[in-house]
């Protein structure tokens, strides 16, 4: 990714701020404009509270340039519960054990490095939300 | 607006032609063209190309293939709607032509992808979907059409080799284009043997990676170049003309197993054509994924959600069939070179038309619709021709 | 044909937006002219960029566009012509609404030069030029300007600070665009001190590096969308388009001084608007480098070959002179966001023709003429407004 | 360069292998599928003698990517005794000596890398005339 792109989305991809549109009420990821629902000027920011579902995945066995060294990973469409969905790689699961309509949640985590020199970008992913309860010691 | 006939195409073998540059690709399919039309020169040149800049280094392309061609000073365009990009061409070629603009026109769709390494080309490929939100995950453009497959397997239980039928009829239907880079068939067995590359797709679904380039000549019904007495076949002429777009991202649809854009593009070209779905006697759809292929029967209208995979089961996609599919191999057999499969699908349209399919004849066809997408449904072009 | 007219502009300060991407550059443009038109809705969007996919990863960009402005499920589609990407949109989008196929289009020129480091938008941009024979010999962009630049200094015998002429006038009109990238005045002596980039050519020849967006939104003379009470100010038709090409190789032309193109699309632009030279009130001309400038001024007609850059030095293309030129600052000074500079003219021109210049009004402008050029000259779109 | 174009190139970039019109008897270079002059389709193989002369020249102080240890460098449009007219570095000059109409000749010389790791691109560049001369020990 370009730097002076991964700047300036360095809110969504760490935070996963998005927006409230302020005509109709949806919650809006990534930030538009535009809402995509009304067609009016999009709204202020919202933090997302970064649990969802698994809407769709797939486990990558040939990977673009960039990825190669972490090829097969899981890569989904996850449902965020406030509405919008996104695409973003799981962590923390084995491939066989992801399923649609399982209930993830968001962690920060290191996603590529622009060759050995590069800049290290990190972004969302998602993991099996049992994740947090068992690191809590609460059963679910 | 004028009534624009095709009076020529041309068309080079689909393949991986290590020997040859995007220039001489061009080249090839524009001498073919111009040869078939009998005409040697042209009023303008439209391109339709998605990555010479990436994978050749090369932008400024129309002007650069005007020049390699011999078709000096003539204005020349290049457009770009990624995997759409040779439809996009089509269709300026086609609103230059009625517009009175220009009395007869080349149209070339040429993609050149094999001077680079693997996933370097695979990178190339994922700038048609979302740079920041899809591709910037890790997603190629294989993984998103995967994604929208696992959904739609799920969704409407589609059992493990269910969308096979597609690959199996465009083989079949490849085995007789001698322009086809896969001249073979497969079965179901071969399918379900097929090596996965983005769960649940496999190499079996997808369309490959490959050189090619096709090019058709337009002009304007009752222009002097129709009556050229040395021309033996019937020209054939452009219906319909549409096109639409959708959500740039899969995510960001309402229903991502919907092309809304496919759906709203070949309403806008049957109305233009005055025709229905019941007069189309063969469609060139989509077919880069076996899953774009049912859902595109289902939003073209043929298929309801979640059963276009069965249309291709049970013969009535087949070249016998109610509706003929992929008739000279479609993107999969005969291969998908990006920006050019748009034009390649136009050239057989054509000769389906006229009569000159071979083996591939689809019996009595005088209207065919064909489809060109790009990204994961992004931007859509439909035409219909008829003789 | 229809006739064709600009009803609304909207442009973007050009300049280096580090907090903008591509699609946001290009929403404010396209917000702008749809306010500016009094209009929400149009048929399609034509995109002129070239580097959106090397510079920013992104490709299928004008459904991107499409998609991220709100201007859903619309036809969309990219042009490509190198430096003049944002000319073949217009022209694009001219053809659809004068061919009847559409109502009322948008046309976006848009470029996003600053994601990337100064080699890497320089190797870029040669993609304007030929792959092979001209960039891989290590030749920039700016190299081959230098090239045409030695030979037409030393064939004509012109003084060290001879071609000075276009960068100041260029300078002391960008003073007051508002959205110039440069607004503050050169020198003779500035311009003799000024840093050698590719000899003999200088940073003052030569435009910046920049990003920037600039729409307008087209329909046909006697649309609905013209009879709007609420519009204040009279539309500006399109009186002639045209484009032609030249070799892609400065070195394949039998005179390289020449720019075979330019005065090819000229000639048949003033014909189809029924115009000679000396009709024309202004010229937007394409000053990427001065030297283009003076081949410019020779090719269109306006100077014999060889004095060109006299007429820069005389006041001849004043605001105040016998043809301004560039009078918005021209791409020396409002800037060259490469792809969206043919529509930035198109912008400048409209306010030009509507008395809405400012203090760069040119008295009495009734016409004027628009000239993008792609790559060394290969490329070229002529295009002349009227009101 | 991509290693499939730099194959496809070599007898040209390594040779200066152009064509002979058979049709108007023009040289052209590089080779061409249709002839630049005629029209007609471009002929057989021609192998250029390699001298020519300077028509224009410039010397490069931001290069693109790939040459950056290199510059400042001099380029130069160079006019073939047999016509055609080609885009090449100069060698073995210094950036003050050259003026148009000198004299030159082609030599085969390392043109780039593609990075450290990446494959190394020869190409024809020219050098002043009297360089052939001089190593022959002949005066000009
Ligand atoms: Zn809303
Ligand atoms: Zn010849």
């Amino acid at each position: 990714m370009f730097v002076p792109s991964s700047w300036r989305t360095r809110h969504q991809r760490y935070s996963l701020i998005g927006e409230v549109c302020p005509a109709c009420d949806k919650h809006i990821f990534p930030p538009r404009d535009v809402c995509p629902h009304c067609d009016q000027p999009a709204g202020p920011a919202h933090k997302f509270n970064g649990t969802g579902m698994v809407f769709s995945y797939t486990t990558l066995f040939q990977p673009p340039a960039g990825f190669e060294s972490q090829a097969p990973y899981v890569v989904a469409l996850v449902q965020l519960d406030e509405g919008p969905m996104l695409t973003a790689q799981l962590t923390d699961v084995e491939a066989d054990e992801v399923e649609i309509g399982m209930k993830v949640e968001m962690v920060p985590r290191k996603l590529m490095e622009d060759g050995p020199q590069g800049q290290v970008h990190y972004c969302y992913k998602f993991r099996p939300l049992w994740a947090k309860a068992a690191q809590a010691g609460v059963s679910v | 607006m004028k009534k624009v006939c095709i009076i020529g195409t041309g068309q080079t073998e689909v393949g991986e032609h290590w020997d040859k540059s995007i220039l001489h690709l061009a080249h090839d399919a524009v001498m073919s063209a111009l040869l078939d039309a009998h005409v040697e020169a042209v009023d303008a040149l439209f391109v339709g190309n998605m990555l010479s800049g990436a994978l050749s280094g090369q932008e400024n392309l129309a002007a650069a293939v005007a020049d390699f061609s011999g078709l000096r000073n003539i204005e020349a365009v290049k457009t770009e709607a990624a995997c759409a990009s040779g439809a996009a061409a089509l269709r300026m070629g086609y609103t230059a032509v009625a517009s009175g603009l220009h009395d007869r026109v080349l149209v070339l769709g040429v993609e050149k992808m094999t001077n680079t390494l693997g996933h370097d080309t695979t990178a190339a490929l994922g700038m048609a979907a979302d740079a920041v939100y899809e591709t910037f995950q890790g997603v190629s453009f294989t993984a998103l059409n995967a994604l929208m497959m696992q959904r739609y397997v799920w969704q409407y239980d589609v059992p493990d080799t269910g969308l096979a039928g597609f690959s199996i009829n465009a083989h079949r239907n490849g085995c007789h284009n001698p322009h086809a880079m896969f001249r073979h068939a497969i079965t179901e067995e071969d399918y379900g043997r097929s090596r996965v590359i983005s769960s649940p797709l496999c190499v079996l679904d997808s369309s490959p990676i490959c050189d090619g380039a096709a090019a058709v000549v337009l002009c304007a019904a009752g222009s002097s170049s129709l009556s050229d007495g040395s021309r033996h076949v019937a020209p054939v002429t452009i219906l319909g003309s549409a096109a639409a777009t959708d959500t740039l991202a899969v995510h960001d649809r309402s229903d991502p197993l919907r092309l809304a854009a496919v759906e709203l593009s070949t309403q806008q070209a049957l109305a233009q054509a005055g025709a229905s779905l019941d007069d189309v006697d063969f469609l060139e759809l989509h077919d880069a994924f076996s899953i774009l292929g049912a859902m595109s029967l289902e939003a073209v209208g043929y298929a309801e959600p979640g059963t276009g995979w069965r249309y291709a089961m049970d013969g009535y996609i087949d070249i016998e069939g109610d509706l003929p599919v992929s008739t000279q191999g479609g993107l999969k057999s005969r291969g998908h070179p990006v920006g050019a499969t748009g034009v390649y699908q136009a050239v057989e349209a054509v000769k389906q038309l006229q009569g000159l399919a071979g083996p591939n004849q689809v019996p009595n066809a005088a209207l065919g619709m064909i489809q060109n997408v790009g990204g994961s449904g992004a931007s859509v072009f439909t035409h219909i021709l008829g003789i």
